[in-house]
């Protein structure tokens, strides 16, 4: 393993001394427990948005804290969701009275750490809702399986839901938006190479020189199948038709229930995308794959929308929500909506995405 | 009789029992997880170690509670949040005790099962670390109306854990990371059905001593 | 070799269709001969800045192309310098009449071809100007090679240059800029792995997984030394001191002479840094180091400036002038004065670099 | 005399050659360069051969200088600009004429040196192509100069660039790419001084044919 990392016990921390002492403008750091907030938190009147998981998928979620998007992020060691103590006391941080919504991927670690952080939270009086991230649609069932992991749809609900929060939404606001960005949201992952945790060592997993894993998720594993090495219009072809195409998708979640202080459990169903849709087209880096072979995936992602009438609105394009250094790439395809598109042109002011300001 | 001073020493069992199966339980992790639960387990009851002695003149309960909350502020992942509500719950439910009756340890130890359910709804079968405690249980509260001794119940209670722990290897995952794997999750002895057995073995022990 | 990409001889075309495709309202391409250009080129009564070099290091130069920016960027085959008549055209397409400035990386390819370019618009009645940006400390002489290297100082002429033009600076003026802010700038760069060219099919070099190359370019070359690897701290100390106490260099360069038209020497030192300067500090990934290894990095970079009473004024850290999917990572460090940190915070709106807009 | 026949044939040759030699010269690009000037020319004079029919009905210089202009607008790199502008000025040498004398045929080569020369600066052993060039030029006046015939003054030339080309192994390089290598490119051929080579090789051979 050959990383600019020194003791591998201190990797996040030390990374996180470096974003405090480069952007003391933008960003404080708390150290014990961890998070991150917006320099100018708590902001007077706005529901604060919080997120966090574990780290090594940067700039997600710290340098998405700021202006339009996040108040604080929770960073966990390296692909281990943090405690709930640190999102509890972040929670603490950024609330202004106008309450705290948690933005949560999809992991049975995440969500639970979340849901006890919800519990202190709302024991201490802060009103809190909680909302759960699922978009990733290389996971077919929820019946057999905790259901889709939470991947590229994240940065897109932060964005738009931190935009909405700063126009003056409320708490239940926000989270119907979070809610609604999210089941307009499908993704899917590719993997040329695997990437190394510090604490392992060793990369989590072999691939030949000739094959990619086809479905991963964003922590290193290896994905639904192992398939040998294709052009990058067909692999883009691949993972368009497994979004573009992937069937309506039910589940049931938790959500917070901030009268009754209780869970209570919702069913929600993701329709598929048809012809006539307008989406916004996410096309991101897991770390290695450099932003132009990104702009070849987007090459043919646009064909593959054109040709089933699905019109691109808006793009994002290059690493946002990435697996340490790994090499290869997701699509994440949102549906949208006048709300929706107002909310992703309104400014936004991080240090992973800036714009307007 | 149960008494303060032998709960301590469960959770001091425990927490070397974890550090000495560090790797086998993370080992079990690499196949159908993310190969962390040992060193999440470890670091974990390391913390809990470092708080003991400030708690030592509280009650069990509080010292259960004390032990769940630092589980919860130092595992992360799934079985932190899973331990800690399992702890937390047994000490509420055994509120200011300086000693247990039997009774009070089937208390105990079913109310923190109870914080389990309700925090991660395994089913049986699901291959969870509920597939250990489920059939502990009901053996428990079996032994308990045959009139057994403290020791005796404990055995039969950790007898179950340890055939259910070994129950989950056939099973597919249908909860947490491993569910993704689909059926290559079969023929993989869960990590958190293990560290469950180990911490209820770890109880019977102390009571032997 | 695994990559995102199709036939390998269409990799800079179909990635500069996917830019066009994505963002036809930042941005215009022409692909016969390559060159991008702002989507309002030209940009009346404005001094039009013009780069350009092989691709492979995106963002740059096409990614800043843009507001506050470059009018116009050259891509060249991966890692090889374009040729006159894409700088000749491109130059056609953005020129108002205020002039052309050529911002030159000191390559010989690059060099002579921008030489040939110039010609050719001069020729045509453009104003036209050339700068050089040789900035690498890792080449210690300019007697006896063909001098120091243009690396990531060139990302920081471009966004200064390209604001003093955008706030009306004449085409001399920028020339003085651009000349200044490159004399004031020091670069080094490391690789902990080799980049694959396309075309090449296989690494470029190897480096065995316990040593890294010190002082390299943006080439996938090795560089001036392989050394057993080290700790980041290690790494960053290395690096900060062959950049911050790095002595004066001299070098002849070579000017077009706008009203006489032909080519003039000029000689030129750098002056080392010294306590009490203030500077911007630049932490490059070189493309496949995440995010979070460069905060490791400056955080011991900020105090070794620290240490030797050198002031960081301002920073960026992210890829911004890569090397494909090379690991490693590069410091420039630009001393600063009031004129270059203004036109540094002004508004630029580009695909790699954005603010205040 | 050299017709205008014999210099189309003459750049037909220069392609074809290098093409033969494409792999060679890249070979040696890739022990002191960046393993390109093989393709880089191929490349060049690929398209020179696409342009040619195109200009065929013109004289000499326009030929010439056509050719320099495709190599400029195709091959990139170092060498596009070097020997684009050798053929360029050695068009605009010998403008507008449709056969060439000896010392037309001097002039023609002289120019285009002078063209590498303002272009590159290369000194003589900086390790390029200039290195090939120069003793051939001097070896060539020389030559005219004792009344020699064209083909024999051709092979003196060659014979001076071809020592030049295998002079350059020992250097250490002080322009282009190869410089930043400083002691490790000495004992490696230079690629431009070779390529040089095969250009006046292949002007002899059209000569003789
Ligand atoms: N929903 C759940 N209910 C009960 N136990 C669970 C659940 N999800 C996971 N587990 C238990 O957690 C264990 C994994 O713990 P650990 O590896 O520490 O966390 P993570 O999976 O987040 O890395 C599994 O072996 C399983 O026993
Ligand atoms: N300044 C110079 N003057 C003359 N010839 C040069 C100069 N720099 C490089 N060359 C020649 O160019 C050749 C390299 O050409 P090529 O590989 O095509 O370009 P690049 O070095 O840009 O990849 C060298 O072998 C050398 O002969
Ligand atoms: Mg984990
Ligand atoms: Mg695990
Ligand atoms: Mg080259
Ligand atoms: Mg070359």
């Amino acid at each position: 393993m050959k990383k600019l990392i020194n003791d591998v016990d201190n990797v996040v921390r030390e990374q996180l001394e470096g974003m405090a002492l480069a952007h003391p403008d933008a960003i404080k750091v708390n150290y014990d427990p961890y998070f991150v907030v917006r320099a100018d938190a708590p902001v007077e009147g706005k529901v604060a948005i919080i997120s966090g998981g574990g780290s090594g998928h940067e700039p997600m979620h710290g340098g998405f804290v700021g202006m339009g998007m996040l108040d604080g992020a929770c960073p966990g060691e390296v692909f281990t969701s943090p405690t709930p103590d640190q999102m509890y006391e972040c929670a603490k941080a950024v609330d202004s009275g106008a309450g705290v919504l948690f933005l949560v991927k999809n992991y049975t670690g995440d969500v639970l750490n979340f849901e006890t952080a919800a519990e202190l939270a709302y024991a201490d009086g802060i009103k809190v809702q909680s909302i759960l991230v699922d978009d990733d649609a290389a996971v077919k069932d929820s019946l057999y399986t905790a259901g889709r992991r939470g991947v590229g749809a994240t940065v897109i609900v932060e964005k738009i839901v931190g935009a909405a929060a700063e126009a003056g939404y409320n708490l239940g606001q926000c989270a119907d938006l979070a809610r609604k960005v999210n089941m307009y949201g499908r993704s899917i992952g590719i993997a040329l190479t695997s990437c190394t945790v510090p604490a392992a060592g060793k990369p989590t997993f072999d691939l030949g020189d000739g094959e990619f894993e086809f479905g991963i998720g964003i922590h290193g594993e290896p994905g639904r199948q192992r398939l040998p090495m294709k052009s990058v219009d067909e692999i883009t072809a691949m993972m368009a038709a497994a979004v573009l195409d992937d069937e309506a998708y039910s589940r049931t979640v938790r959500e917070w229930d901030n009268e009754e202080g209780t869970w209570f459990d919702k069913e929600l169903t993701d329709e598929p995308f048809k012809s006539g849709d307008s989406v916004i087209a996410f096309v991101n880096s897991m770390g290695g794959t450099p932003v132009s072979e990104l702009y070849a995936v987007y090459r043919k992602l646009a064909a593959e929308c054109e040709a089933r009438g699905v019109k691109i609105a808006r793009n994002l394009i290059g690493p946002y929500i990435t697996s340490l250094e790994m090499q290869g790439c997701s699509i994440t395809l949102v549906k949208t909506d006048d709300e929706i598109l107002k909310f992703w042109d309104a400014p936004v002011n991080t240090l992973g995405l800036r714009w307007g300001a | 009789m149960i008494t303060k001073d032998q709960i301590v020493r469960w959770l001091e069992k425990t927490a070397a029992v974890l550090q000495a199966n560090k790797t086998y339980l993370t080992d079990l992790d690499s196949a159908i997880g993310d190969a962390d639960h040992g060193t999440n387990m470890d670091r974990g009851f390391k913390k809990v170690m470092e708080k003991l002695p400030t708690v030592f003149d509280n009650d069990i309960g509080n010292i259960l509670k004390t032990t769940g909350m630092t589980l919860i502020s130092s595992v992360g992942g799934a079985s932190g949040p899973l331990y800690g509500t399992f702890f937390m719950r047994s000490g509420m439910a055994i509120a200011a005790k300086e000693e247990l009756s039997d009774e009070d340890l089937f208390t105990l130890l079913q109310a923190g099962v109870e914080g389990i359910l309700q925090r991660g709804r395994p089913n049986l079968e699901d291959k969870t670390m509920y597939d250990a405690w489920a059939p502990a249980l009901e053996a428990m509260q079996g032994a308990l109306s045959t009139g057994m001794g403290t020791v005796e119940v404990l055995e039969t209670a950790v007898a179950a854990a340890e055939q259910g722990m070994k129950n989950t290897i056939p099973l597919q995952a249908r909860k947490g990371r491993a569910s993704y794997l689909g059926e290559r999750s079969i023929g993989h002895q869960d990590p958190g059905a293990t560290s469950s057995y180990l911490m209820l073995n770890a109880l019977l022990e102390t009571v032997k001593e």
